[in-house]
């Protein structure tokens, strides 16, 4: 598994193919229609991160000390925006995600297309990710 | 672009767009196609003009000044009192109280008017498809008061059921506050008739003017309402300034609203006494400016064949209406046999932010969402719409693309 | 142009009156002389280009919207309140709630902090040189609550005394509630020894920053006040905007103002939950260009040399000062020894109105009357004052004509 | 004694000399100066107007059926306002009163210079002129 900013450039690079803001918004709907949808079981309310016009259902794990994330939501580009970040955070231990800068989502030229509104609902989704680290780190401290 | 589609010969849409320039924007490098007139219009040249001129050249705060400016910008915002009255149709220039906007207007008679006249054990009355402009104010009141809130539901084409309206009407109801048009829904409510029912009963009656501004005329006598709140800004006007309007012999009885200048008359530590209506309602210095471009907005309006208008905006809604029926999928909400220039919708399985978004990235604006009237939503069992909603500058050409890209968005979104 | 004064090296007054357009303007022909800033300041051109932009290149309803033009307006709006909050030094965006003006800021907390703390035989202190704006609001509140509304005197320089205060400040003072900077008088009045004394009580403070923004610079967390009121159109901004700071522990246990879109985050008809703070606060569509336009105006103030503008600023109320108290008959009102670029003065025998009508015919702009302080006039037994109020684009020619010409008004007018 | 008409053009063609504000406005202060005032014990508050920043005084008396009337105030301007006023109602019949439609007002151009609020504080003159003459016709009827 590649670190955590290599993950993040690779994932820079691919959007630097596209240009226009159609076009990264068509692949992120593709990454969100490719993540696998979270079981009926996991979308609890706990598990809820209740954004503006998308609900978003994170689910962690942990196993061999690395974080596993999962998530879902009922809009395909939140989906896809989840994927990028289950892409760069989950299979990282609890240290590396709370240390996590995710320089990548500023270098893909995304926020410039959504209002800081909605960008908050991406800032949530991190902070819960790194929430859920904190947890761990503790549970295994 | 297109030709599928000829605008109207009556109206010269063409000529209408050049006094917009925001139309002129080309967001992503892409002509701008902006549906979301029911959230905000767009202002004319005039309007923006008549903003530049007062802070270029007369801006001073008004009344009680003996100097050039001061008497320049009193003379244009007092003028536009009167235009107000016109446009809406009062009776008496008094009538018209200068608020932020449609909320603000309801919660002035709210809490005014409410509070004096709304007492334990009474009721007010909303419909099933008020924004949460006309809902909030009320439930506050209702729960300093311990009254209630009841409401008149809507059938599944989203029109207001009626038949058993008496009902509602008791000697318990205090204040009915009904929107004249739904801005999620595109319904036009049959006002004047609710309002012959509640007066019947000598119950007044407040309407959410809001949307009913932007389309064609209203007036205010021949609906015989009480009270009618409305927004500049959904009509031509700047943001931060709107009007309410309320019968003379009941403005004189409320209590004041806000306390501070211009609504005394004189003022001591002992006693101070109220200034006379509207001024009574208007603490403090008022939004001078935008007041005078509202007045530019209503002169637009003026000059407009507002006739002409209307009837380009329902042949706008009919169009796109039928183009959007035939395809698969695509539920529309809403569905009133008097509709304003609203079409709302839902895409089965597709979340309607997405679709939103996917149209925003071919630079046509719409609103996605519960659109501030979160109990329609849950009437008609759905996270959101999409909607789309046209203004006389819209055009065909706009609206075949727009449902073009429509389709294309099912195709690309579709699980 | 007279050569009589030199302008100060350190502030280039020339090149910043080009900022100004309105300063070229000339009413009967004249060159226009503008003191009348304490009612109303003039504004730079970048606030109005900033209202040009905003309505004819990205105007939409902010929040919630997904399209290109929401999310442009969205931003800029949001990026204002951060903007407010390093102005007036707050310590957190979400102190600062945007109100019409003064007058509604302190409405708000009157109608909600004060409702909430203030009940039957409490007490609620102000100063005997108040606006109105923060008496009404207070004296409507005492009466609503059965509360006595006291009244810190003044000296006759328009100073207050504080030698007693400690006896205003008992077991049922709820609220202070006072201005910084007096309209009237000029008076700056010493608000942080003020609260720190009802603060050793637990009192807290309001402060009126209406004429306070407008000159230097405010520090709200150095003052350590609860809540700060103030207009933009008095501090280089547009009408109809304005700003409310609070503390956040105390906003967030306030209840909501008004009712409506933006405040709440769910509406039900069985139950509604309120918005976060200071979303609590701001029911309906925002004022949205204004908040912009307030933007560009605090940007103007970053880019001003503050420090030399405000000492600019001292010069011309001392050398306006000097000038007027050498001619017979004429007396200044408000003689305190901290003082803003504020000067009232009553001509013996003189109607007011009269004399500032004459300086009118010499386009020269000033306010007359009582300044919306009744209370003060009647305190110094006088129907009314002229009032001179300098911001850092006048001059010191200005003020050389101005003195001349209320000579000839005087030499005119007297019986 | 001129007719009221005629009176106003009189009044119109003495301002016709004046192009300027400042003419205007230090001719009517000179009338203001010139009229006489009103002995204290007339300035009751029942004769009162309370104008914006002025308080007028009026009385009104009747001779041989015309009506003569008086007037004060703490504004030399108002008094020249009034001044001219008096010269074209006072002496008048309560009908010629009732009926004047005092077009001078707008032909000497005052109104130009006074916002709409001032010009009330003129137009609440008037009103209460007519009133008076109202209260004489029915008493003298
Ligand atoms: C000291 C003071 N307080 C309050 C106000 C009221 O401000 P606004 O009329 O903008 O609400 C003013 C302005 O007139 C003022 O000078
Ligand atoms: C029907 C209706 N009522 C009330 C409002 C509230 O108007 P504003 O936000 O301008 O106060 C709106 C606008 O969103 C509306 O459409």
């Amino acid at each position: 598994m590649l670190g955590m900013l290599q993950t993040e450039n690779e994932i820079v690079e691919d959007f630097e193919l596209f240009e226009e803001w159609d076009e990264k918004y068509q692949y992120i709907i593709e990454l969100g229609q490719k993540l696998p949808a979270l079981s009926d079981e996991f979308k609890t309310d706990d598990r809820k991160i209740k954004g503006c016009q998308s609900s978003v259902w994170l689910h962690a794990s942990v196993s061999d000390g690395k974080i596993i994330f999962k998530a879902d939501s009922d809009s395909t580009f939140v989906k896809g925006e989840i994927a990028l970040l289950i892409q760069v955070m989950s299979g990282r231990t609890p240290e590396e995600i709370i240390k996590a800068e995710l320089g990548f989502i500023d270098r893909i030229g995304l926020r410039q297309h959504m209002a800081q509104t909605r960008a908050n609902g991406l800032a949530s989704m991190i902070k819960q990710m790194k929430l859920y680290a904190v947890g761990f780190q503790h549970k295994t401290a | 672009m297109s030709t599928t589609a000829n605008t109207t010969q009556a109206f010269d849409v063409v000529s209408i767009r050049r006094d917009f320039p925001v139309l002129n924007e080309q967001p992503y490098g892409k002509r701008l196609v902006y549906f979301d007139n029911a959230a905000t219009s767009q202002k004319p040249t005039a309007v923006i003009q008549a903003l530049v001129d007062y802070y270029s050249r007369y801006n001073a705060n008004v009344h009680r000044g003996v100097h050039y400016l001061s008497q320049r910008a009193s003379d244009a915002f007092d003028a536009v009192r009167g235009k107000v009255k016109e446009f809406i149709h009062a009776a008496n220039e008094r009538e018209i109280i200068f608020v932020r906007g449609t909320t603000e207007g309801i919660n002035l008679v709210a809490s005014t008017y409410g509070r004096k006249n709304v007492m334990a054990g009474d009721e007010v009355l909303v419909s099933a498809m008020e924004h949460h402009s006309n809902i909030v104010p009320w439930q506050m009141l209702c729960e300093e008061k311990g009254a209630t809130l009841k409401v008149i539901p809507m059938n599944d084409k989203g029109e207001l059921i009626l038949d058993n309206i008496e009902q509602f009407l008791n000697e318990k109801t205090k204040i009915v506050s009904i929107t004249h048009t739904s801005n999620s829904l595109g319904t036009i409510n049959p006002v004047k008739e609710i309002i012959k029912h509640a007066h019947a009963k000598g119950i007044p009656v407040m309407v959410d003017g809001a949307q009913a501004v932007a389309h064609g005329s209203v007036d205010v006598q021949d609906i015989d309402c009480d009270f009618f709140a409305f927004s500049a800004h959904k009509m031509l006007g700047p943001t931060g300034i709107g009007g309410l309007y309320g019968k003379l012999h009941l403005l004189e009885d409320m209590p004041p609203y806000q306390g501070g200048g211009e609504m005394i008359s004189s003022v001591s530590f002992d006693r101070t006494t109220y200034n006379e209506v509207p001024y009574k309602f208007e603490a403090g210095t008022p939004n001078i400016a935008d007041v005078i471009a509202l007045g530019a907005a209503i002169d637009y309006w003026n000059n407009l064949d507002r006739e002409a208008a209307a009837k380009y905006e329902q042949e706008l809604l009919n169009y796109c209406t039928e183009k959007l029926s035939v395809i698969n999928g695509l539920r529309i909400i809403g569905t009133a046999s008097n509709k304003a220039s609203v079409i709302s919708f839902v895409l089965e399985n597709i979340n309607a932010m997405d679709a939103g978004m996917y149209l925003d990235t071919k630079a046509i604006a719409v609103r996605t969402g519960q659109h501030c009237t979160e109990p329609v939503m849950t009437r008609f069992c759905i996270p959101g719409t999409i909607r789309a909603s046209f203004m006389f500058y819209n055009t065909k050409e706009e609206i075949d693309f727009f449902v073009e890209q429509v389709e294309k968005a099912i195709s690309l979104l579709n699980p």
